[in-house]
């Protein structure tokens, strides 16, 4: 696998970051007015970076090794830490979450390493972050999973539909506090529809 | 809301999966060989009995694998 | 004077106001609008659907058929007044049968969805039980009653349980179950459906205080679900039975009990079963006179005779209500012995009442059981084969065997799921016996006067005759000829009545023979508004932007709708309607600059060793040998030969592609994408990611486009030389935004594609913007990109194919490989698919060339005869007036349509012909010439 | 904004009109003879329209008709009764259109006042490319002698005031097809009327009798064998709608057919206050107010294979929501009555209509959403195809071949819901 030089387009110079907007960039007020009369925390946390990986499982240890990041080796499970972590999005498909810009680093390794394949898709989605006591009640009338903490605990992640837009649910917490990964286009949507869930 | 058993993900709502139809109905190794009427079979012919049907879902809106079971399209309910 | 001074469970400290048919009605915190009615002595409500004769309220339950109310203060088009609760400013007029939709409703209806280990549907002793035990271990319960209060029936009578008066016990087990954390326990919550795989729609309604949401529609998954739905009772078709004044025994007993409310002084009660007998004794613990009760059987239990005795009510045996009298109010009943067959013989009794308390019997409510029914001879009603239900859902009604059977099968649904118990010791039951035997008694043909089985739809029995004799057998027949059992009660109080009646007609023992009419989800009415939730307006379905929406919007864009996303479609300027905006847009692309944002495009990462060899059989051309650095056209077609979707996709290394596809198709190319590789390719190494979202695009069009590019991307060599045709490259733009940049066209002009991450969408989309601003960069939308792509005669799947055409049919054989096999190509030799004459894409030239054909005109032969059929060769797929051509042009499927170059065809246009010439498709610089532009100024 | 019944003071609302009783004479219930000349298997409308015409038109009259439940209870029972030919195909086009010129001929032919009434149907538009396809499908019509037309936003309006035709909608209203000539009829009656009488001209009409199989003789069809014993036939038509694919597979023979569930479901009645049939393929419902006052809405299928005439809730919900978006006056009506049939979809979403590989046997199937509307002009070709051995010109086309030569009737492009 190569990497077309000079610059993978994607990417993020310390120069440039002024100039990125993330999709609720401009909703930011609206929702921290939301969070205030509501009691649940609803924002969004711009500019995480993500990677898509497909591996096979032999080459998973590799992986780990070569990049530093645990892999869980079940679907809808996290292995890390909120600001470094790996989702199980399915048998052979991972996400990695880590801080903004350090995509390219982590998708340069893992091709080292001989993923199957790894893409940048940190501007694919954007995450919102839904949080407080009430959360489970907001996110309970938009998706039909079981986010009992017997069914869905922290640690846990899923691919669902929210609402009418496919998401990645991540509860970070024990305590009800979600992320919800979401891709751009649908972002709107997605705080609309919250929006709209929060207790009144 | 058919409750689907995703070998991944494990039981989900229906609405998070998309309908293929009957399993098992291999892509012919060289369609060029096939007479009209063989070729038509795959294009247009699925099995569609009561009872017991074996068929394929992809669930769409999670894992994104697609996956066979055997449905009971009388009652519904899933082979285990 | 109708409200007793002491009892019910209404707050009497309290008083509520409301009008009903303009007349104003007081009441009680915990009055329904039936109970509130009845204790003002108002028990007449509107007349009957079709017959008009006067009803009065007969039951105390959601299936009440006569007392249908319309809702005004906070409408609602009808609903029986049994379940509107009093509420101050409640208005509401009387209804016969026939709602009224009010255009100012609509209410806030929230959905929730929850997962459960048992959910227990109903909560009388039965339910209550259930629920006690089977979250006893842990497993998350749900129990849902229909009712404001947790009881069922135990809120109706004198059973004891456990020491305690029966309301008692119930608020024990409530603050039990309410201190559990796992429990939840819904009021005012009915269960409507009861689906497949544990899937139960509940609908909860607010209290009035509680709003909003008005309504809340629950979507339970439970892995066990207990029914204790209780039993319903039924009527006896004798004549007279629908004059105001008869109501159930079993409501006049809940009027009596929970609302302390007595709706007349002398009441005449008939049955054919023991339960009435207890309405009697209250009526006559209440003040009321009982005149006489007349029983069916002619030998009841001695226990209940001597009972009536000792509160003083005569009882007569063998003996049933053959009629009524009465003007607006029944004043007397008539009461005869009857025969086996209900037939009166011997004299008749008149005896004066303002009351006549029917008892015909209680059917299970099984509705929600989902398995089969079974007759049961001893309380002649269905009940569910075997242990699907618990209670009088069952059949069983005593509550020591309500109470038996509810612990049990909460704690056999507990164990199912992982939480093993035992089931709890029954408490010491101080209660009547289970009720013996009844006398199934459907027909009391009486002396004279209709005797009425659907109260709600006025079928009569004389109406279930007519269908007899029509030849009519079958229950579904019968009910769909004389609407028995349609209403919005969907028959609650009249189904099995109504087969009763069929039995006596056809001259068949039972119903158990004919079985039930088959019972049908919601188990209640269910507003529309519940059920649509919040998927309404904005959020009806999702809206998708791109990053450069907003100035879009700023700029003056009218949006078009393609699949979800929100398109600029033109933009306009003060004093330019549609038409001139797109002249203009064009003509900037054609002689200047524009740009565009085709984020919306579909893209997907196809990435691994065999991803060559994967997009060559998805594609009809070959992409294994694209050298890296290059972009290609590819088309795809489903198996049967038809296309399916076309773009561009770029080799950005040996084994990485980055495919597009059209905006319409982006989910569903990746879905096929997957289904080849995951079910027919396994053994292939690709992987696909979709990142149509990772990247904003930019495309920048027109000779001047190479200029802009220029000045955006300044370290890149955008000449000709440097920059190859169908080549992308890297780079850097001049404010730092890492770039991919393409140099593809689907205007036939100079052409550049910015991809940045979509982050970056609107910084660069502004960065070109600001550099074309002296050469007149102009924004244009996707009318604009469809008129030049049109003018080159390349196609818009979907516009100018609908799903029966090949992509040799639209003239481009040229990708479609001979080399390799795709996807679809066996399909290209079948007889039809191979015929020569199909239709074909062609172009076409008004004769008149300022004559716009409409699109979707349809073409034929100039000298086709005009009477219909007329014989049709194709269509036009788009069509527009073009700047560069100065002239209007259109593209068509035409049959045969290659071989009619030249050929004048007409499109009738109302009762006018356009006369149009048949062209090759590409109209405008066939030779290609433009697309290099010229050098950078 | 809200309009106050004047009677409001006094709330006695007028009595609704009854509809007119039906005939106090119907169809007369048969019970099997040993053999007929011809055996017709499913007694839904199109079956008991091919034992009408089999009768009336080719004199053959010792025709059995066998229902395996009651009659007229399968899909015939179930469909939201919309009746309209405003199809894109001239197939499509010469076949509907011949029934809707059949539909107002039998009334009287039939005398039977089966409630008729062609009160127009709208078929919404929602985007710029429906735009386009309705378009050319008014223009086709015109073209076919159907009496279609495209309409805009404001003569939609006009003649559906309680559309929300604003353009702040989510899928605003651009316009669409109209088709006059159109509209619904009361299905349990249409049944009965055919039933009464075919069964007057000869026919047997035979409840409670199931086909399970075929006799034969080699590759001819002789007779079926049912739940009360075989029958012997000259002929066999199927006109089994969901359940065709189960009887030919007894003969090894797999028909293109798959059986999914499609649900309806009715309101209360109100007070009338939709005038027309309104459908939207777009935004997914279909609804219209049937004569007694009930609101009849539907939508699509469910996605898989089901013989439960039950469908998933989910479809309910969200042709809910959709019936909304276009009726905000219908917000606190209520669903009293969900239910679903079985319909047999063919992939090319048109029926098949024709002679078999099995000398003796003919099928009428793959109706799918939309077999209604035709029954007249179906069980008339189909009865064509029967007594003569060939097809009528109008199922000519319509033969189960057409998916070997690829010569496909795809309505699926101009109708994704196709009722
Ligand atoms: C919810 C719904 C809405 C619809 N809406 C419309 C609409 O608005 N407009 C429209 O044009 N169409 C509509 N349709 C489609 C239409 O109902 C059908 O296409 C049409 O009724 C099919 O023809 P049929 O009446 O003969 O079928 P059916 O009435 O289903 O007749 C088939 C009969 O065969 C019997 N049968 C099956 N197997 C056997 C056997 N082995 N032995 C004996 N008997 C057997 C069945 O019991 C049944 O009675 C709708 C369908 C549904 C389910
Ligand atoms: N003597 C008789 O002939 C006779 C006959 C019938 C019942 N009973 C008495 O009735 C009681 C039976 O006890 P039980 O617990 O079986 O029934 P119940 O009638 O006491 O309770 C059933 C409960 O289910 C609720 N319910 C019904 N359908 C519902 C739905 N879809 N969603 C939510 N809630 C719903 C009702 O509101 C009710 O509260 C006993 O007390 C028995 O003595 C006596
Ligand atoms: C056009 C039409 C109108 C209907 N109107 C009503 C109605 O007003 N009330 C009702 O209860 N059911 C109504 N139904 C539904 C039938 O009761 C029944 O559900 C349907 O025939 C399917 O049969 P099944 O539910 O018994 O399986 C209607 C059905 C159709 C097709
Ligand atoms: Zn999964």
């Amino acid at each position: 696998m190569t990497v077309t030089s000079p610059a993978e387009p994607g990417t993020t110079g310390a120069a440039t970051a002024d100039l990125r907007r993330s999709p609720l960039a401009a909703r930011a007020a609206e929702l921290a007015e939301h969070t205030a009369r509501s009691g649940v925390l609803l924002a969004e946390e711009p500019f995480l970076a993500q990677v898509n990986l497909r591996a096979a499982p032999d080459v998973l240890d590799r992986l780990e090794a070569a990049v530093g990041i645990p892999v869980p080796r079940g679907v809808n499970e996290v292995r890390g830490t909120p600001e470094r972590a790996v989702l199980g999005l399915g048998p052979d498909e991972w996400l990695i979450i880590a801080p903004d810009g350090a995509a390219d680093g982590i998708v340069g390794g893992l091709v080292a390493a001989g993923a199957g394949s790894a893409v940048d898709v940190s501007a694919n989605r954007t995450t919102v972050r839904l949080a407080g006591p009430r959360a489970r009640d907001v996110l309970e009338q938009v998706c039909s999973l079981d986010l009992h903490p017997r069914a869905f605990a922290a640690g846990s992640c899923a691919q669902t539909l929210v609402g009418r837009t496919q998401a990645v649910l991540w509860q970070l917490t024990p305590e009800p506090g979600y992320r919800l990964l979401v891709r751009g286009s649908f972002a709107g949507y997605l705080a609309d529809l919250l929006i709209d869930a929060l207790p009144r | 809301m058919l409750l689907i058993p995703c070998p991944w993900c494990g039981n989900r709502d229906e609405v998070e999966f998309r309908y293929g139809g009957q399993a098992q109905v291999p892509y012919p190794a060289d369609p060029a060989a096939l007479d009209d009427a063989a070729w038509a079979d795959y294009l247009f012919v699925r099995a569609n009995q009561r009872g017991g049907y074996a068929e394929r879902w992809v669930h769409a809106d999670g894992c994104r694998r697609w996956f066979d079971v055997v449905r009971d399209t009388v009652t519904n309910e899933f082979a285990p | 004077m109708t409200r007793l001074p002491s009892g019910g469970r209404v707050d009497r400290g309290r008083t509520v106001e409301c009008v009903v048919d303009g007349v104003p009605l007081r009441g009680h915190p915990g009055d329904t609008l039936a109970s509130a009615l009845l204790a003002a002595g108002r028990l007449e409500v509107a007349p009957s659907v079709y017959l008009g004769r006067p009803r009065g309220v007969l039951t105390a339950d959601p299936g009440e058929p006569n007392a249908l109310v319309q809702v005004l203060d906070d409408p609602e088009p009808m609903v029986p007044a049994t379940e509107v609760e009093l509420r101050d400013g409640l208005a509401a007029l009387s209804l016969s049968g026939v709602g009224r939709a009010d255009p100012g409703g609509a209410a806030r209806c929230e959905k929730r969805y929850r997962h459960a280990d048992v959910v227990v549907i109903g909560a009388g002793p039965a339910g209550i039980a259930a629920a006690l035990a089977a979250g006893r271990g842990g497993a998350r319960v749900f129990l849902v009653e229909r009712h404001r209060e947790l009881g069922g029936a135990l809120l109706d009578g004198d059973e004891r349980i456990d020491g305690l008066p029966g309301a008692d016990w119930v608020a024990r087990a409530a603050r039990e179950l309410a201190a559990r954390p796992e429990t939840r326990v819904l009021t005012r919550a009915t269960v409507a459906g009861h689906y497949d795989h544990g899937y139960l729609l509940v609908a909860e309604h607010s209290a009035p205080e509680q709003r909003p949401p008005w309504q809340r529609l629950w979507h339970l998954r439970a892995q066990r679900v207990v029914v204790a739905t209780g039993a319903r009772e039924r009527p006896i078709a004798f004549p007279g039975n629908d004059r105001p004044g008869v109501l159930l025994a079993g409501a006049l007993r809940r009027y009596l009990r929970r609302f302390a409310v007595l709706p007349g002084e002398r009441a005449v009660v008939g049955t054919n079963g023991d339960s009435a007998y207890a309405t009697a004794l209250d009526l006559v613990a209440a003040g009321a006179s009982v005149p006489l009760l007349v029983d069916a059987r002619p030998e009841p239990p001695a226990a209940l005779l001597a009972r009536a005795r000792a509160a003083g009510v005569p009882v007569r045996t063998g003996a049933a209500v053959i009629g009524t009298s009465g003007e607006r109010r029944v004043s007397a009943a008539r009461v005869a012995a009857i025969d086996d067959q209900g037939r009166p013989v011997g004299p008749v009794d008149v005896v004066e009442c303002d009351l006549v308390a029917v008892g015909g019997g209680w059917n299970p409510a099984v509705e929600l059981t989902r398995g089969p029914l079974v007759w049961d001879d001893t309380i002649s009603a269905f009940v569910p084969e075997g242990d699907a239900a618990v209670g009088a859902a069952r059949g069983s009604f005593g509550v020591r065997d309500c109470l038996a059977q509810g612990f049990e099968a909460g704690a056999a649904a507990s164990t199912a799921t992982g939480f093993p118990v035992a089931a709890p010791p029954i408490p010491p039951v101080d209660a009547d016996p289970e009720p013996s035997r009844v006398r199934p008694l459907w027909i009391v043909q009486g002396d004279e006067g209709s005797s009425f089985v659907d109260l709600q739809r006025d079928v009569t029995v004389a109406d279930v005759r007519r269908a007899v004799d029509a030849g009519l057998r079958s229950p579904e027949h019968v009910k769909r000829y004389t609407t028995l059992g349609t209403g919005s009660d969907q028959g609650a109080t009249s189904n099995v009545l109504g087969l009763g009646v069929l039995a006596t007609l056809l001259g068949i023992g039972s119903p158990g023979a004919l079985g039930t009419t088959a019972a049908r989800p919601p188990a209640r009415p269910m507003r529309f508004e519940l059920l649509a939730g919040r998927d309404r307006g904005a959020l009806h379905d999702p809206v998708r932007t791109t990053p450069m929406h907003d100035w879009h919007v700023r700029a003056g864009a009218v949006f078009e709708d393609v699949g979800q996303w929100k398109r600029a479609r033109h933009y306009l300027r003060p004093g330019e309607d549609m038409a001139a905006a797109v002249l203009r847009e064009c003509a900037a692309a054609r002689t200047g600059v524009a740009m565009m944002d085709a984020t919306t495009l579909g893209k997907i990462d196809v990435i691994g060793p065999d991803a060559g060899e994967f997009l060559n059989r998805v594609y009809t051309n070959g992409f294994a040998k694209l050298a890296v650095g290059k972009a290609r056209y590819g088309m795809m077609c489903t198996a049967d030969g038809m296309v399916f979707d076309d773009g561009v996709t770029m080799r950005l290394a040996p084994e990485h592609y980055l495919m597009s596809t059209t905006t319409g198709n982006a989910a569903a190319v990746l879905d096929w994408l997957e289904e080849w590789l995951q079910t027919e390719w396994p053994q292939l190494s690709v992987h696909c990611t979709s990142v149509t979202e990772q990247w904003a695009t930019i495309a920048v069009a027109g000779p001047d486009s190479r200029a802009v590019l220029a000045r955006v991307a300044p370290g890149l060599d955008v000449s000709a030389a440097g920059f190859g045709f169908m080549e992308f490259r890297n780079a850097v733009l001049r404010n730092g935004i890492p770039a991919r940049i393409s140099r593809i066209s689907f205007s036939g002009e100079l052409a550049f594609e910015i991809n940045v991450a979509s982050w970056y969408g609107q910084a660069a989309w502004d960065a070109v913007f600001a550099d074309g601003a002296d050469l007149g960069i102009t924004p244009y939308g996707t009318e604009a990109m469809h008129v030049l792509r049109a003018e080159k005669g390349f196609v818009i799947v979907g516009q100018d194919t609908d799903g029966t055409v090949t992509p040799l049919d639209l003239g481009m054989d040229w990708v479609v490989s001979k080399r390799k096999s795709f996807i679809g190509d066996r399909s290209f030799t079948r007889p039809d698919t191979a015929r020569s004459d199909r239709k074909q894409l062609v172009g076409l030239l008004p004769v008149d060339r300022d004559a716009l054909l409409p699109e979707g005109a349809q073409l034929v032969e100039s000298d086709a005869p005009r009477t219909p059929p007329v014989p049709m060769l194709g269509h036009v797929t788009s069509s527009y007036r073009s700047a560069a051509l100065g002239r209007t042009f259109a593209l068509a499927l035409v049959r045969d349509g290659r071989r009619r170059v030249g050929e004048v065809l007409h499109a009738p246009i109302g009762d006018a012909d356009l006369a149009v010439e048949v062209t090759d498709p590409v109209f405008y610089d066939p030779e290609g010439a433009r697309r290099d532009g010229h050098q950078p100024r | 904004m809200r309009s106050r019944p004047s009677r409001a003071s006094r709330g006695i609302a007028p009595r609704a009109e009854r509809l007119p009783d039906p005939p106090a004479r119907l169809w007369r219930s048969a019970e099997p003879e040993r053999s007929y000349d011809v055996v017709i298997v499913g007694a839904g409308g199109h079956g008991l329209a091919t034992a009408y015409y089999l009768a009336a038109e080719h004199g053959i009259r010792d025709v059995a008709v066998l229902e395996r439940g009651w009659l007229a209870g399968g899909n015939m029972a179930r469909n939201t009764t919309i009746i309209r030919s405003n199809y894109l195909l001239d197939e499509s086009a010469a076949l509907y259109g011949h029934a809707l010129d059949l539909w107002e001929r039998w009334p009287a032919e039939l005398d039977y006042d089966f409630l008729l009434s062609q009160r127009g149907v709208l078929n919404l538009v929602h985007t710029e490319q429906e735009v386009r396809d309705a378009r050319r499908r008014a223009f086709a019509n015109g073209l076919n002698g159907i009496d279609a037309e495209f309409v805009g936003p404001d003569e939609v309006a006009a003649l559906c005031p309680i559309l929300d035709v604003s353009p702040d909608r989510r899928y605003r209203v651009l316009g669409a097809t109209w088709q006059a000539r159109a509209g619904i009829a009361k299905h349990d009656h249409v049944a009965w009327a055919l039933a009464t009488r075919a069964s007057e001209l000869g026919v047997d009409l035979i409840e409670r009798c199931e086909v399970t199989g075929f006799v034969t003789d080699g590759e001819r069809v002789t007779g079926v064998r049912t739940s009360r014993g075989d029958i012997a036939a000259g002929r066999v038509g199927l006109a089994a709608a969901g359940r065709t694919s189960e009887l030919t597979d007894t003969l090894g023979w797999r028909i293109p057919l798959q059986s999914h569930p499609l649900q309806a479901l009715v309101s209360e009645l109100l007070e009338p206050v939709h005038p027309c049939v309104v459908m939207s393929n777009h935004v997914h419902v279909y609804c219209s107010q049937a004569h007694k006052g009930e609101l009849v809405l539907g939508a699509g299928i469910d996605s898989y294979n089901g013989y439960g005439q039950r469908g998933s809730v989910q479809v309910i919900e969200r042709q809910l929501a959709a019936a909304l978006e276009l009726f905000p006056i219908f917000a606190r009506a209520h669903v009293i009555r969900t239910w679903a049939g079985v319909v047999d979809v063919t992939p090319d979403a048109s029926p098949i209509i024709g002679p078999t590989p099995f000398e003796g046997l003919y099928v009428n199937c793959g109706w799918g959403t939309g077999g209604f509307k035709a029954t007249p002009a179906a069980g008339r070709v189909f009865a064509h195809t029967v007594a003569t051995g060939s097809p009528h010109p109008l199922n000519e086309p319509y033969g189960w071949e057409r998916f070997r030569t690829g010569a496909l009737i795809d309505e699926h492009g101009a109708a994704a819901v196709a009722h």
